[in-house]
């Protein structure tokens, strides 16, 4: 094996030998120094395999002296991992700014190539002067690339840093020369033997040192120069400097913590903790592109660092969760500061533009995807590790600034590709492609996939997922180009399949909810026939939903669960999104999610503590901080299911979202929030649980959701709106139910959950077919559609009539099971609150219905026709089953009791053929709906006697007054209807927890506004913060 | 003897970061930056000093047999000069910036290159 | 008020550094480093006479290495950061006595440069700073003969060959497995004569040929910049 | 005045007002009576005629009676259950209010008013109509289901009275609907209209009500005369 | 099920279809004579019923529009059937119908199947007035049913049960029994809201004649309106029997039925000449203050 220091020899030579390259042979010197680089590249790679292979540890020594005497050099695996991955990035940083480097001429490029060598002896050196030497080649070359793309902003940016930088390295030299004093070596290894931290003057010389080095990671706030930096470099240098020189830099904090000793732990993780937050908060009022990848990468270090600090206590696997993160940082980072080197746009409103080619749209979504740490990304895996081992160590309150300063990334990310998606692209001008440019920020998306794949399979559970689904969902993505039907086969065709294969598995609670969602699946996909043309990127995203959704009911970890429910998270981001006017929609959709998710987080990493081990089955025994973690799932949950102050995404992002996602997201998604709220509660113990608030507090929440989602659903003039504040009301209904913890409250709750996935598909799929023919949301603008659509009146109808819990159909047999359970239970003015909200509910859908319906037909639909027969077959079929729930409910029931009484065998329906017997009553489905069917034919009949044949008049022969209607818009009544209503009650239509929430995003962003303001710009302020966070830390962790 | 050297390196670090923080000409700024770093050297040259020692230079025989009694410590010195062509090199990209500097905006004024902020 | 605020600062500062001058109490003996290097078998090992050559370019050449790379940088990066053409400018022409003087003076000075690099295993001197005299004979040149055209190819070229013989020499000693920047891979020599101490005459030879021209080619970008302003 | 007369009188007017019309040399149609294009929500244009697209405009028939004892009940419960409209064009108005006092009280009788044509039986036209009322006179009285009743109120309703000669006053009412009860006076008292209402189920009772059938197989000639004296007639030719 | 059942069954829906029309006959009768006049024969209703089955004309609006009165005489028949009428001691008795016990839940929400037909009917009309009427009663409806709700609720705490026929059972024995004293909070609770329930002024708001003509019927005619006149008859007089056997005792003979419903028909009618119609929101917030406080009351009472 060639020892590593010919790095030295490779990147030096190399680029003192360019001196010999002609002026003009420009493309030779470019391709020079690239070759040098992936030598080197080819040279660290080649040590890190043979590392992995096991292979020990080289030294390399220098001057034919051993240390400390001479400098020495370390090559071991974490050296190799990362001087490959410099490597790596450089010669992709290379070909990325080849034309630049051309242009800018041989000493540009020789420039470049130090850059990279100067990076890795940074990370191989073990003395402590040459780490010195090397920092400062880095900073310079830094200082040199600023301005390969010499623009007004770069030249001022490269002097603040070079202010900056010379400043924090004559504190660096001040702290060496005295660590030299008071240890009299230079070495690394040996200044950690000598401890000078016990020293009074040796604890501020490493301070100094210590200090120079965080501030060399652009640590917040004294990092208004880095700043400068990643917003006036071209993107190319940005993306170095946010992935190789952190990752470097990184190292050498890692290197010199452990000559600190273990009591800078804490502080280097308070530190990073300050720069997390601090950097994402400010981040929040960001519209310039490259200035919020520099926040966000400051932020990333943070967390960086926050690991470092905690690597005590994370023992072995303190690579594996920096590594994760770093290389998620890594390659993401870098692919998006290339992006926005090629989209060119500095506001992140015009990124838009993204979307004109929408694989570049795909690569951001991976880069931010990454950044946030989504499943299958590195970064999901080392986040997991961490917060279970942060909470396995009681580091709770860590955890939560974590996740926190995660919540503001994910804000101002999304943010940021939602105007990517959804931004208004027309008047901005497309970017151009070039193919040295895009080259590189494809292989790091693929390397993003490979490196998340082989993260998952390094941990137990990580290698226990399941990846088929996502194997699909590649291929399907993959052969995105073909028709719409030939895709929605291969889709549908896969989850049958899939389906089959999967059900003997599973034992009977996940099978329903494992029913639903694939056979809710595949008939909402029936749909998908409806649709023309390639319907570019919808079959991935919502396969992605499916393989979320089927994982939460496969696994058998609760990691695996994890992995699942963010799969399920980002599948659905992106089919929401896909609405026309979504995209605020999406974002809050998104936070939720997130915020819900991270809840999760902590919940699960609850349960891991003291349990050892990460099976599905230690949600049921968890005994750290029962309460909190029991809660904290269960909020996490209530964000899927849309409670009341959690709901604040769910009418936009259901009611914007293209006809027949609506139903997917609707009927399908929120019932994973149940799932998850159903093995909550199995988890607290069933019928013997000893948690009894929490069901308690869930019961109210649950009870006064329905309330409010009802009485919002009355005022919409937005059909799917109404629809989706319907569906927070019927999910407070399930909710209550199963907060009730009885038998008869779950079956209840589950006979909603098989209802509620029956109507709301229904009318969620018939209201978007008749949107997609007539072209409007507003029910005010439809009307009278009976006469062109009858088909889709019935089953509006009918589900209308399921959902209002009127006898026959399947609504009521919730009703009758809720009300005796509320009578067991006790929970008597829930149960009124309910009622209420069922009467409530009857308006809003007799709006519906009407509105869209009945009353007069408009001008310009006269001529419109019936629902697409795509959307017709799942609709009836889905109606087949209301009917057959309507007539024989005893064929659900019975087998959903069967299944709840191995949690709750207290209080079970009893059975006599086909009525259901409780200790307050009983119901004979099938008797009630005989006899209601007969009465009605019976009436029919008679009416249909002592009639004459009627005349059939149209829809302006009606008593007006002896005059007569003049537009059907004026004549049918359809807007604000429950004026009346809204006069009475206004005062529980007040959003408040819209109020809420956004005080709390204005408060976060004035703050963010505020604050930021202290990089003014002035690189003298710059230094003034420098100076300052020296003292500051100084005072603070060696305290005057 | 030596507190004097170090604590006049100290004062002269001060001083230059007092310029750093408080001159508004970029020139002044970079001389500050100067009298920083030459502070540091200052100090780093202090930290070699033995008592009793002469220079490392083995130049005579006397110097041969006991060496290490006899001079001051040879390695802040390497050190120093080190730092000192670092300095320089660190040095004259800021003046090239100066220039570069006051070519786009014809001012020397800190105050007038906040295009980039918050 | 912001004087105020800054001299606060600085204060702090100060009371931060004090216990580093609180502590200081000066050295009674060599630092065990020094010590080694001072020991007889590992002075004759190097066999230089000035023990600070020993330590810069030997057990420390890596820092050297790296320094010499910094100046390279500075250079490359004010080559390319300044690369507007000079412009043909009339200046005040400078009297006869200077130019005669710096003709006279310049071949005086460079060869004062050449001997303190040659010498730099034995004298107080070395690479960087028989560089930095060269530099000083070209300062002179370019302020005496404001309008003399300057071969920076020639220049360039120096460098690169410099630059890459030192990392050649370097490397050399790898391959031939003594070490990264062994001095021994030439003959060490007697102690204390010219030809002594293995390579380290040759490096700094090389490292000051480097650095002059480095210093002169920064120099020279400056003055040619110069006419813009 | 002859029948004759009234005739040539009403064609004078009808001259007349044709005149009018011609000189102002447009036809006055409303605006939302105007065929109209309309964007569909597939982006096809089409066109909308509100005469023919929003009213069915169907002819009406004539409606047979049943057969016997169960017409001849039908007829008595008719007779017994008289739901009246009444259409206050004039001062006649005025006489309708008191029948529901208890000094008149027509409840007793089984008669009572009914807010909406489709509910109503008995259609009273109390006082002059000018040709504008007379439109939604038609348009009223073609909405009530059959069998349905008429009861003109007073001479102007009749046959003019005071404004036998006004431009803007028909003066027969019974060339445009079928009537089945006059009932004379100006104004007829209450007392009148209650033996109104007991000469109609006189009628209704022996099985001679059946001016709407009348109305229907005469359409033709009513619908003549309505439209020779409604010139801008911007309904459909019979209102269901 | 027997055919004598059914026989049963079906002479009692006559029974209550005969009585609801002369409890409407008395009700006009009764406002009459308040204003000093003679008033409608006590057989009007009967006379009006047939001379609108043998109306001739018949229109339709369109399939809905026809169904709108068989949904709503469906519901009254429905509900019908769904009532124990007579209580006999047995629970599958003669006069029981097809009740099942009674369930009280069932009940409630079928009271909905003939008001959701008729507002499908009625909006396929396409009358404005038609929908004004529905979308007041349906803001009503839900206002009225809080506060039932909340009393139907207490009695069922109170009894432990939520069938109709336990109800009756257990308030039997004598006028003491009744939940009118034993449970005096839902009574009033009921009583109030039952003004409601029954739709005469100043709840008359979904009709309200002579305001938006007569609401959602605005567009029936003729056979139509007949069997709407039925389905509102039956349906009052279930209103009146429900109140009647979940406060008042229940009835052990129909002359007992028929003196009770009578009373509590006549308690809504008695308000009605008194008080002028509510607006919506009036009518609303009356419901949300002193029924609802009684009836939260009620709960309370007897819940803990």
């Amino acid at each position: 094996m060639i020892s590593p220091i010919h790095i030295l020899t490779i990147g030096l030579g190399g680029a003192f030998a360019l001196g010999f390259v002609p002026k003009k042979a420009k493309d030779a010197a470019a391709v020079i120094m690239l070759a040098a680089i992936a030598l080197m590249g080819v040279l660290t790679g080649s040590w890190l395999i043979g590392l992995i292979n096991g292979d020990s540890a080289q030294q390399v020594f220098t001057a034919g002296f051993k240390p400390p005497f001479s400098i020495n050099l370390l090559m071991g695996l974490n050296e190799g991992a990362l001087t490959t991955a410099v490597n790596f990035i450089g010669l992709l940083g290379g070909i990325y700014l080849y034309k630049y480097l051309k242009e800018a001429g041989n000493h540009a490029i020789m420039v470049f190539l130090i850059f990279i060598m100067g990076l890795n002896v940074v990370i191989m050196t073990r003395d402590i002067f040459n780490l010195f030497v090397f920092l400062e080649i880095v900073s310079i070359a830094t200082a040199g690339l600023v301005i390969l793309t010499e623009t007004g902003k770069a030249v001022q940016a490269g002097f603040k840093y070079m202010l900056a930088t010379g400043v924090i390295s004559g504190v660096l030299l001040i702290g060496i020369i005295f660590a030299y004093y008071y240890s009299g070596t230079l070495n690394i290894d040996g200044l950690t033997q000598a401890h000078i931290g016990a020293l009074r003057g040796g604890s501020v010389a490493l301070l100094m040192i210590m200090v120079s080095i965080l501030l060399e990671l652009k640590t917040f706030p004294a990092n208004g120069w880095g700043l400068d930096v990643y917003e006036g470099a071209n993107a190319g240098i940005g993306a170095m400097l946010s992935a190789a020189t952190a990752t470097g830099m990184y190292y050498v904090l890692y290197k010199l913590l452990v000559m600190a000793g273990p009591e800078w732990n804490y502080w280097i993780a308070l530190i990073g903790a300050v720069s997390f937050i601090g950097s994402n908060v400010l981040a929040l009022k960001q519209r310039s592109a490259q200035r919020l990848l520099g926040y966000s990468s400051i932020g990333q270090i943070g967390l960086l660092m926050i690991i470092l600090g905690f690597k005590d206590i994370l023992g072995d696997n303190t690579p594996y969760v920096a590594f994760g993160i770093l290389f998620s940082h890594y390659f993401a980072k870098a692919g998006l500061f290339w992006l926005a080197g090629i989209v060119k746009q500095s506001d992140i409103a015009n990124w838009a533009v993204i979307r004109k080619k929408p694989y570049f749209l795909f690569l951001m979504g991976t880069f931010i995807f990454a950044l946030i740490g989504f499943p299958p990304f590195p970064s999901f895996f080392a986040k997991w590790e961490l917060v279970m081992e942060l909470v396995n160590t009681g580091n709770l309150p860590w955890v939560v600034a974590i996740l926190f300063g995660s919540m503001m990334e994910a804000v101002y990310l999304f943010r940021w590709f939602g105007y990517a998606i959804k931004g208004e692209n027309e008047n901005i001008e497309d970017f151009k492609i070039e193919w040295n440019k895009i080259l590189p920020v494809g292989i790091v998306a693929i390397a993003l996939y490979v490196t998340g794949y082989f993260t998952a399979q390094h941990t137990e559970a990580g290698a226990a997922i399941n990846w088929i689904p996502l194997f699909f969902v590649a291929a399907i993505f993959i052969l995105d180009f073909l028709p719409v039907f030939v895709k929605n086969t291969i889709a549908i065709i896969g989850m049958a399949l899939y389906f089959y294969n999967i059900y003997p598995d599973l034992d009977n609670m996940r099978l329903v909810f494992e029913a639903i969602f694939m056979i809710g699946g595949i008939l909402t996909l029936i749909a998908g026939y409806a649709y023309k043309g390639k319907r570019t990127g919808f079959y991935p995203v919502a396969l992605l939903m499916y393989a979320g959704l089927t994982a939460i009911i496969e696994a058998q970890t609760t990691l695996q669960f994890f992995f699942g429910w963010e799969l399920m998270t980002a599948g659905s981001y992106f089919l929401i999104i896909r609405g026309k006017r979504s995209m605020p929609h999406g974002l809050s959709y998104m936070l939720f999610s997130v915020g819900g998710a991270y809840a999760l987080l902590i919940g699960l990493g609850m349960a891991f503590a003291g349990q050892d081990s990460l099976g599905m089955e230690i949600i049921n025994t968890i005994s750290y901080l029962p309460y909190w973690a029991y809660g904290l799932l269960i909020v996490g949950f209530l964000t899927k299911t849309a409670a009341l102050g959690l709901h604040i995404w769910l009418p936009g992002a259901h009611g914007e979202a293209e006809s027949d996602v609506s139903p997917m997201v609707s009927a399908i998604l929120l019932k994973a929030g149940v799932f998850g709220i159903v093995l909550t509660l199995i988890g607290m113990g069933g019928e013997s649980n000893s948690y009894p608030w929490l069901p308690y507090a869930l019961g109210w929440l649950g009870a006064i959701t329905a309330f409010s989602g009802n009485l919002m659903a009355v005022f919409q003039e937005d059909a799917k709106r109404l629809l989706a504040y319907s569906s927070i009301g019927q999910l407070g209904y399930i909710v209550l139910g199963m907060a009730m913890m009885t038998h008869l409250g779950w079956l209840g709750g589950f006979s909603y959950v098989v209802n509620h996935f029956l109507y709301k598909a229904v009318l969620f799929l018939t209201i978007g077919a008749v949107v997609l023919r007539v072209k409007t949301h507003n029910m005010y603008e439809m009307g009278g559609l009976i006469k062109r659509m009858p088909l889709a009146f019935i089953a509006v109808m009918i589900g209308i009539i399921a959902l209002s819990g009127v006898p026959p159909l399947s609504g009521f047999a919730g009703k009758w099971l809720f009300y005796n359970a509320i009578l067991e239970k006790g929970w008597y003015l829930q149960g009124a609150i309910m009622f209420f909200s069922g009467g409530i509910a009857f308006m809003y859908l007799w709006r519906l219905i009407h509105t869209v319906f009945l009353g007069q037909l408009k001008d310009n639909h006269r001529n419109v026709k019936e629902i697409s027969i795509w959307f017709l077959i799942p609709i009836y079929l889905l109606l087949a089953g209301i009917m057959v729930y309507s007539v024989k409910p005893q064929w659900v029931l019975q087998p959903l009791g069967d299944m709840i009484a191995q949690w709750f065998p207290d209080g079970q329906l009893t059975w006599d053929g086909g009525t259901a017997f409780t200790k307050y009553g009983h119901w004979a489905g099938t008797a009630v709906a005989v006899t209601i069917i007969v009465a009605f034919l019976v009436v029919l009949a008679l009416l249909l006697i002592s009639t004459r044949k009627a005349h059939k008049v149209k829809q302006f022969d009606i008593t007006y007054s002896g005059e007569r209607p003049e537009r059907p818009e004026t004549t049918h009544v359809a807007y604000n209807v429950f004026e009346g209503l809204y006069k009475a009650m206004w005062i529980a239509t007040i959003p408040l927890v819209e109020t809420w929430w956004n005080k709390v995003t204005d408060f976060l962003h004035d703050t963010a506004d505020i604050v930021r303001r202290i990089y003014n710009g002035n690189g003298q302020t710059y230094i003034i913060h420098i100076v300052l966070f020296i003292i500051v830390t100084y005072f603070v962790i060696i305290g005057g | 003897m030596e507190y004097i050297t170090i604590t006049t390196g100290f004062l002269i670090i001060l001083a230059g970061l007092w310029a750093i923080m408080t001159r508004k000409n970029i020139i002044r700024i970079i001389i500050g930056f100067s009298l920083f770093d030459t502070g540091i050297h200052i100090v780093m040259v202090s930290m070699a000093y033995v008592k009793g020692g002469v220079a490392p230079i083995l130049d005579k025989n006397e110097l041969l047999t006991d060496t290490a009694n006899k001079i001051v410590d040879p390695v802040p010195q390497a050190l120093v000069l080190t730092a000192i062509v670092i300095g320089l090199g660190v040095t004259a990209l800021m003046l090239a910036y100066a220039m570069k500097l006051h070519s786009e905006k014809k001012s020397l004024d800190i105050e007038s290159f906040k295009d980039l902020k918050w | 008020m912001k004087k105020l605020f800054v001299f606060i600062i600085l204060i702090a500062l100060a009371s931060m550094l004090y216990p580093l001058l609180d502590t200081f109490h000066g050295n009674d003996k060599l630092s065990e480093l020094s010590q080694f290097y001072a020991q007889s078998e590992n002075v004759s090992k190097v066999n230089a006479q000035n023990l600070v050559t020993a330590v810069v370019v030997t057990y420390r050449g890596l820092d050297t290495l790296g320094e010499v790379t910094i100046l390279f940088l500075a250079a490359a990066i004010i080559a390319f950061f300044l690369k507007t053409e000079s412009e043909k400018r009339t200046l005040r022409k400078n009297s006869e006595i200077f130019k005669t003087a710096a003709k006279m003076l310049v071949p005086i000075i460079t060869m004062v440069g050449i001997y303190i690099f040659i010498n730099g295993h034995l004298t107080p001197g070395g690479g960087f700073q028989g560089g930095a005299v060269i530099a000083s004979g070209v300062i002179l040149m370019l302020l005496a003969f404001p309008n003399m055209e300057f071969n920076h190819k020639f220049f360039e070229a120096l460098e690169s060959i410099s630059g890459v013989v030192y990392v050649g020499l370097a490397a050399f000693g790898a391959i031939i497995g003594l070490g990264f920047l062994d001095n021994a891979i030439l003959p060490l020599g007697k102690f204390g004569e010219l030809f002594s101490a293995g390579a380290i005459p040759v490096i700094y030879s090389f490292v000051g040929l480097k650095v002059g021209a480095e210093l002169s080619n920064i120099l020279n970008k400056f003055k040619s910049v110069q006419a813009e302003n | 005045m002859s029948e004759k007369d009234m005739n040539s009188k009403v064609n004078e007017m009808l001259a007349r007002s044709e005149a009018n019309v011609k000189n102002s040399g447009k036809k006055f149609v409303r605006p939302e009576d105007e065929e109209r294009e309309v964007v569909a929500p597939d982006g096809s244009i089409i066109k909308v005629n509100p005469i023919y697209d929003y009213f069915s405009g169907a002819r009406p028939e004539e409606e047979k009676p049943r057969n016997g004892i169960v017409e001849k009940f039908l007829n008595w419960a008719r007779a017994e259950s008289i739901w009246v409209l009444g259409f206050g064009t004039g001062c006649g108005s005025i006489e309708i209010p008191p029948l529901v006092t208890p000094r008149f009280d027509m409840f007793r009788f089984g008669v009572q008013m009914r807010p909406t044509p489709r509910q109503s039986n008995a259609f009273i036209i109390s006082g002059y109509l000018s040709v504008k009322t007379l439109k939604r006179v038609i348009r009223t009285y073609e909405q009530m289901p059959s069998p349905k009743y008429v009861l003109a109120l007073g001479s102007c309703t009749i046959n003019g009275g005071m404004y036998y000669d006004s431009y803007s006053t028909i003066n027969r009412l019974d060339h445009y609907i079928p009537v089945d009860v006059y009932i004379a006076g100006c104004m007829p008292r209450p007392e009148a209209l209650l033996a109104g209402f007991a000469k109609l189920k006189e009628l209704i009772k022996a099985g001679k009500a059946e001016k709407a059938n009348e109305y229907a197989r005469n359409f033709d000639w009513y619908k003549a005369n309505q439209k020779k004296i409604v010139k801008d007639w911007n309904m459909p030719d019979y209102n269901w | 099920m027997t055919i004598a059942k059914l026989g049963y069954t079906l002479l009692g829906l006559f029974i209550v279809w005969n009585w609801g029309f002369l409890m409407g006959a008395t009700f006009r009768k009764i406002g009459a004579r308040l204003a000093g006049r003679y008033g409608i024969p006590f057989y009007q209703p009967w006379i009006n019923f047939f001379k609108n089955i043998g109306v001739r004309t018949t229109i339709t609006h369109g399939v809905m529009y026809y169904l709108g009165p068989v949904f709503r005489l469906t519901g009254g028949i429905g509900l019908f059937f769904f009532m124990p009428m007579v209580f006999t001691g047995d629970p599958n008795g003669h006069w029981t119908n097809f009740s099942f016990e009674g369930d009280l839940i069932l009940i409630l929400y079928f009271q909905l199947f003939g008001m959701l037909g008729m507002a499908l009917g009625a909006g396929e009309g396409g009358h404005p007035y038609s929908a004004m009427g529905i979308a007041r009663g349906l803001a009503q409806h839900a206002a009225v049913e809080l506060p039932l709700t909340l009393a139907f609720l207490s009695i069922a705490i109170q009894y432990d049960t939520f069938s109709v026929y336990k109800i009756v059972e257990a308030q039997q024995g004598g006028f003491q029994n009744w939940v009118l004293f034993t449970n005096p909070f839902a009574s009033a609770a009921i009583i109030l809201a039952m003004l409601g329930a029954m739709g005469h002024s100043p709840f008359n708001l979904v009709k309200a004649p002579n305001e938006i003509l007569i609401g959602p019927a605005t567009e029936y005619e003729g056979t139509y309106l007949g069997f709407m006149q039925s389905a509102g008859s039956i349906l009052h007089v279930m209103e009146a029997v429900l109140f009647m056997n979940l406060v008042f005792g229940g009835a052990t003979s129909w002359a007992e039925l028929i003196v009770k419903t009578f009373l509590i028909y006549f308690w809504s009618v008695f308000v009605g000449m008194v008080f002028p119609r509510f607006k919506i929101e009036q009518s609303i917030t009356w419901f949300f203050k002193v029924p609802l406080v009684l009836g939260v009351l009620a709960i309370i009472v007897f819940s803990f």
